[in-house]
């Protein structure tokens, strides 16, 4: 259906966008009617009653009750309707279909990390099947994160220490954008992912091949590891400059410190910097990084070890 | 009666008509600077309140760290402080200089003495390990995750609170030092009036802290 | 009140007051000197310095605003960093607040307008006046010692816990904005008592000017949302030196909670923006149309409307924070309450236009800039009150866009509508009328070409606060920089005519305008004491079919009359006499 | 007095003044005292805050005189309640009402 605003919206691609793209349309359409009353009418009294002496006499013309309660109470009326409609459509954003398949997507600085229900991980990819409505549980390991699918219409900040979650139904297969939309720092412009959209089967055949955990040696491990945990958001593993120092050729190296003390990076020192990694920051770096406390396993950090002693 | 207010007097400014309107003005403004006060603690009482409902619990085990004869001691200091407040105007209404002197040296007095036995409580919790945030706070007979915030906000109502009150002692000594000038009289008390405002406003401020952190049982 | 019972007795004289059109004494010439300027209590002086101090500020957040939108013309890396680009969009965003907005109108053109509005020789404490500005400028030091360590990257919003754990420096710009704070609740407090106690004779509050009344709801929410914001800073402050725990969720806080107590000032603190300028919006519309101000008491209490129920709205900024639905629904409920009083207004001042006599010289020409702009920017604002459509608009350029129509189209325009209007009053110089009107115009251009393509890419999804964008809002952003750099010629004509004007301008008379207001009738310059005399007033501002001269009376004695109503009644009496001896 | 054209600022007596003071002593006592006593859970506070908004009755009538100043400076104050009273009211309608969403695996 053409509408006059349909170029202001990215096409809807979830039935959660179907009551917000209604109202967005009948706002815009009425705002547009309003303002060009209220322009005719200024360009009009500007023309008609422009001054022709300086002795132009005016009438006195007061206030008029019936004038003011018009407009005072037609635009109430208007707006309770915006109102109600708007709070219908939220109420639908809110209310998650028992049948939905959950998908826990947590924020941090810099990117998005996801885990399906059997234990699937991915990174800044979020895979769901179309035409089943996905709840996103989300959660942030550092500061507010806002997760945001323009295609969906749908958008939730990411508290630390709670959870919130979205919801919505991908009609078709393809792609959408991703968003982070509460500012979180350097690279919060580049805190982006995508919706990924299967067809049932295909669905299913990704979850399979990628449940399970991680296969392979401790080194493979570790490689695949540092980019699902979004180490390489900001750590190299090519000696280019980043947010983090570069891990190539890191292992055994001298570090000055901030603090003006030196450390030889080996295994404590990388676990801890993993854990709690405010603990030694090398000088020229910012104390920026999450610690990953709780978020990672004994067996993944010596897996991640290994994959660093062999980035020479 | 009518020369008398066309006379010039010295403390009136050159911008008010007469001293009626500088009096009522000032003491307007001053009405207004309350209500400043009000929502300024308001947020404080606020933030109290957010997480009194979230964890009574916890204020119910720290408040008993607070000691209730010390506060009760204190609210009744204030009130007295209050009184004489109320008195020095008196005074000043009724032209009698050594009465404004005196109340004021009391109120001085007393508002010292709230600090003095302030400062005790203070050191007392210090001593215990308990500091304002999470960063200090070692005390660790309050068996509850987030002890440190009770007493985060029990320091900034009585820190403010407290901040109150020096100013509050400094406004009275340049009054006290205006009065033994001979400045203030039954005509002209405007100063006297306005910090008598302030002094009652920081004592209905105590008034609500003492049940709200001491007597939670 | 107390002085009505008094003044009954007295016998009011009054007598015509023309005022001269070369006056030898003005405040300009009475005291001169850095020295005097800087010690002066006189609230002319006093609106002035703050002039000059918000128009720095101003061009100092304008040229960070075409910074910014210069890096914004790639989509990746233009030609500052990522750290770079999100100091100085944090920074533009609070001076523009702190530093040019709140104080840009009540603190600059109110002290300098409202006690002559009321016929005040100041306002009721002028040394409190002055510690304002000196807040105001020690505030501005602490904002400068931040920037010159670490800066700051939070956003002007210092949301927890990103703030508490940023490394640059937040605590010198909290303490500024703390110290600042007092600067505005010093004002609002001033004020309120100025328009209480210190009228002329004859303004009742019927006969107040609509700017005084815009003026008076302001004070109001000085006073009561910003000791909130002190308060809020404060707990900040102690949260990121010492771990209080209350805002931060590692320790205990909550992050949320913090938004509301930053919200309950910051949202009424737009309508602190924005109501001074309705208030210039009323006295031009009425100038330049030679014509009552249509519904007046309509647009007066809907100042006040507003006022009260901009306290009820703040958790709009808040509706995907996760605050609880019920706290959402209410606050997008009133959230649309709030939206009739000003759609009120507008309706009010277009009215007025009927059949009125109307001369588009510049300050009209920027009211209606206004009018259209803040339309939008109204519109918009019920397009993000609607619930569904904000949990989609939020955080975008949709809400950059909204609320650049509504704080640039609305409260920077009418600034410069009064600044236009008063700036012979305020000089005694007239500025070059042509080139007011081509930066007019240019503005209004250079703004829509700006924010217009906001409105479509935020509602495409481009978020706010973004460095490097997705390749498809590539020309939306070009765009905007371009209308940036028209919008920056603009004002930099307006800089280069209003200067000329102070050297080479024409000399203004007492009234260019023939306006009925009673500032108008004190000279161009006014003189030190504003009037010579007392004003006396029998009519409204806005009675444009009574004669002049009734607007020029003052008393003929020196007394203590200071009631309204006995005036008038008195006046009534003697009319006849004088109005011989003024047409005469 | 003389000064018929000034406003009467009403002056309180040493007995009005020792009254009140007298007043909010026992008031404290009072409160303190009904602190080492029972009272259930919600009515404790309201027992408390009610006698501490009658103390503060009490300092606001009769220290600050507003029992007899004009009306205006009564509704400041009345004003400033209601708006502290409003922030509160509508913080909680957040704070109170939060649903926890707990994920399932």
């Amino acid at each position: 259906m053409g509408r006059l605003f349909d170029f202001m919206l990215p096409e809807a691609k979830s039935p959660t966008a179907d009551s917000t793209d209604a109202l967005f349309h009948f706002i815009n359409e009425a705002s547009l009617v309003l303002l060009l009353g209220i322009t005719f009418a200024l360009i009009y009294f500007a023309i008609r009653y422009r001054r022709k002496s300086e002795d132009d006499k005016t009438p006195v013309i007061t206030h008029n009750n019936t004038l003011e309660v018009t407009w005072s109470v037609i635009p109430l009326l208007i707006t309770f309707v915006i109102f109600g409609w708007g709070y219908t459509g939220w109420l639908n954003l809110k209310s998650v279909p028992d049948n939905a398949y959950e998908i826990q997507v947590n924020g941090y600085k810099w990117g998005w990390n996801v885990k399906y229900e059997n234990g699937a991980r991915t990174l800044n990819e979020i895979h769901v099947p179309e035409g089943r409505p996905i709840k996103i549980v989300l959660s942030s390991s550092d500061v507010l994160h806002s997760f945001f699918v323009p295609d969906y219409r749908i958008k939730h900040d990411v508290v630390p220490g709670r959870y919130t979650y979205v919801w919505f139904e991908a009609e078709e297969t393809g792609e959408s954008q991703i968003f982070c939309t509460e500012y979180c720092g350097t690279k919060h412009s580049d805190m982006l992912a995508k919706v990924i959209v299967h067809t049932e089967e295909d669905f299913q055949t990704w979850l399979e091949q990628n449940g399970g955990g991680l296969e392979g040696t401790p080194v493979e491990q570790g490689e695949q590891l540092i980019s699902l945990q979004g180490c390489t958001t900001c750590h190299s593993v090519d000696g280019s400059q980043g947010i983090g120092p570069s891990f190539k050729g890191i292992w055994g190296k001298e570090e000055n410190l901030a603090d003006g003390s030196t450390v030889t990076v080996d295994e404590n020192y990388i676990r801890e910097s993993i854990l709690n990694p405010g603990a030694k920051v090398v000088k020229g770096y910012g104390n920026v990084m999450t610690p990953y406390e709780g978020r990672i396993s004994d067996e993944e950090i010596t897996n991640i070890i290994e994959y660093l002693k062999t980035l020479k | 009666m009518a020369n008398h207010s066309h006379a010039h007097p010295t403390h009136l400014q050159h911008h008010f008509v007469d001293s009626d309107q500088q009096f009522e003005a000032s003491k307007m403004g001053m009405w207004v600077f309350i209500v400043n006060e009000i929502l300024f603690f308001g947020g404080l009482f606020c933030a109290y309140i957010v997480f009194r409902a979230w964890y009574p619990e916890l204020f119910t085990m720290a408040a008993k760290e607070l000691s209730t004869v010390w506060g009760a001691v204190n609210t009744v200091v204030l009130i007295g402080s209050s009184l004489t407040v109320a008195m020095a105007i008196r005074s000043a209404q009724k032209n009698q200089k050594r009465g404004i002197e005196i109340n004021l040296l009391i109120t001085i007095a007393l508002a010292c003495v709230f600090l003095l036995i302030k400062y005790f409580e203070y050191t007392h919790k210090f001593h215990l390990g308990i500091f304002p945030g999470e960063s200090l706070y070692t005390y660790e007979g309050i068996d509850h995750p987030l002890a440190h915030v009770f007493f985060s906000i029990y320091y900034m109502m009585t820190g403010i609170h407290a901040l109150h009150i020096i100013v509050g002692i400094g406004l009275m000594i340049w009054i006290y030092i205006r009065a033994r000038r001979n400045e203030f009289s039954s005509e002209y008390y405007t100063p006297v009036e306005i910090t008598g405002l302030y002094w009652h406003l920081v004592d209905v401020i105590w008034i609500f802290l003492f049940p709200l952190l001491y007597l939670i049982e | 009140m107390a002085t009505a019972e008094v003044s009954t007795q007295k016998t009011l004289k009054v007598q015509r007051f023309k005022p001269s059109d070369n006056p030898t004494n003005t405040f300009l010439t009475d005291e001169k000197g850095v020295w005097a300027w800087m010690t002066t209590v006189d609230h002319k002086k006093i609106g002035i310095m703050y002039l000059v101090s918000v128009a720095i500020f101003f061009a100092v957040g304008g040229a960070l605003a075409i910074l910014l939108r210069t890096e914004l013309l790639t989509p990746a890396k233009t030609f500052i960093e990522a750290d770079t680009y999100n100091q100085l969009f944090t920074l533009h965003g609070a001076i523009m607040v702190f530093f040019v907005l709140v104080p840009s109108i009540p603190a600059a053109l109110g002290n300098f307008i409202m006690p002559m509005q009321l016929g005040a020789k100041d306002v009721a404490f002028p040394k409190l006046n002055l510690a304002s500005f000196y807040i105001y400028v020690l505030g501005a030091i602490f904002t400068f010692i931040a920037l010159a360590k670490n800066g700051l990257d939070t956003g002007w919003t210092f949301y927890t816990p990103y703030s508490t754990q940023s490394t640059s420096s937040v605590i010198w710009i909290t303490m500024g904005v703390f110290i600042l704070g007092f600067s505005s609740i010093l004002t609002g407090t001033n004020f309120i008592t100025t328009i209480h106690k210190m009228r002329a004779p004859g303004i009742t509050w019927s006969k107040l000017p609509l700017n005084v009344w815009a003026l008076y709801a302001t004070s109001i929410i000085q006073v009561l949302a910003t000791p909130v914001l002190a308060i809020t800073v404060l707990l900040l402050t102690m949260e990121k030196w010492l771990g209080f725990g209350i805002f931060d969720p590692a320790i205990g806080g909550d992050p949320v909670l913090f938004q509301h107590f930053f919200w309950f000032y910051s949202h009424p603190a737009v309508y602190i923006m924005i109501v001074p300028g309705f208030g210039i919006i009323s006295e031009v519309i009425s100038t330049f149309s030679k014509k009552t101000v249509f519904g007046y008491w309509a647009i007066a209490l809907s100042s006040l409307a507003i006022a009260f129920i901009g306290f009820l709205v703040w958790g709009h900024h808040m509706f995907t924070s996760g605050q609880s639905a019920v706290a959402t629904t209410v606050f997008s409920f009133l959230t649309f309450l709030v939206g009739i009083p000003t759609g009120i207004k507008i309706f009010n001042w277009v009215t007025t236009l009927y059949k009125g006599s109307i001369k588009m010289d510049t300050p009209m020409l920027y009211v209606f800039i206004f009018l259209f702009l803040f339309s939008i920017g109204g519109f918009t604002g019920i397009m993000l009150g609607a619930l569904s459509v904000n949990i989609h608009l939020h955080d975008t350029y949709y809400v950059v866009a909204h609320f650049h129509y509504v704080m640039m189209g609305g409260t920077l325009i009418a600034l410069l509508a009064g600044l236009h209007y008063w700036w012979p009053k305020m000089t005694g110089k007239m500025y070059n009328e042509t080139l007011a009107k081509i930066s007019a115009v240019l503005i209004f251009v250079g703004f829509n070409v700006t924010f217009l393509p906001q409105f479509v890419m935020g509602a495409q999804g481009m978020p706010r606060r973004y460095y490097n964008y997705v390749d498809q809002f590539t020309s939306f952003h070009q765009t905007s920089t371009i209308g940036s750099y028209i919008l920056g010629v603009g004002f930099l004509i307006i800089l280069y005519y209003l200067m000329q004007s102070l050297f080479k301008g024409a000399k203004s008379p007492a009234n260019p305008w023939n306006s009925r207001g009673l500032e108008w009738q004190a000279t161009s310059p006014p003189d030190f004491h504003n009037f010579d005399h007392t004003p006396v007033i029998i009519h409204g501002p806005y009675d444009y079919h009574q004669p002049m001269e009734e607007f020029q009376l003052g008393l003929a004695v020196d007394t203590n009359g200071h009631d309204p109503e006995s005036a008038k009644e008195i006046i009534d009496e003697e009319r006849d006499q004088w109005k011989n001896y003024s047409l005469g | 007095m003389s000064e018929h054209n000034h406003h009467e600022h009403h002056v309180s007596t040493a007995g009005q003044l020792w009254a009140v003071g007298i007043a909010l002593t026992i008031l404290t006592g009072l409160t303190v005292g009904l602190a080492f006593v029972e009272i259930p859970a919600p009515f404790d506070i309201i027992v408390a805050l009610t006698i501490a908004f009658g103390k503060a009755f009490l300092v606001a009538a009769f220290f600050m005189n507003l029992y007899w100043d004009t009306k205006f400076n009564s509704m400041l104050l009345v004003g400033a309640l209601a708006f502290f009273i409003l922030m509160v009211a509508i913080t909680l309608l957040d704070t109170l009402y939060r649903v926890e969403v707990v994920p399932s695996f």
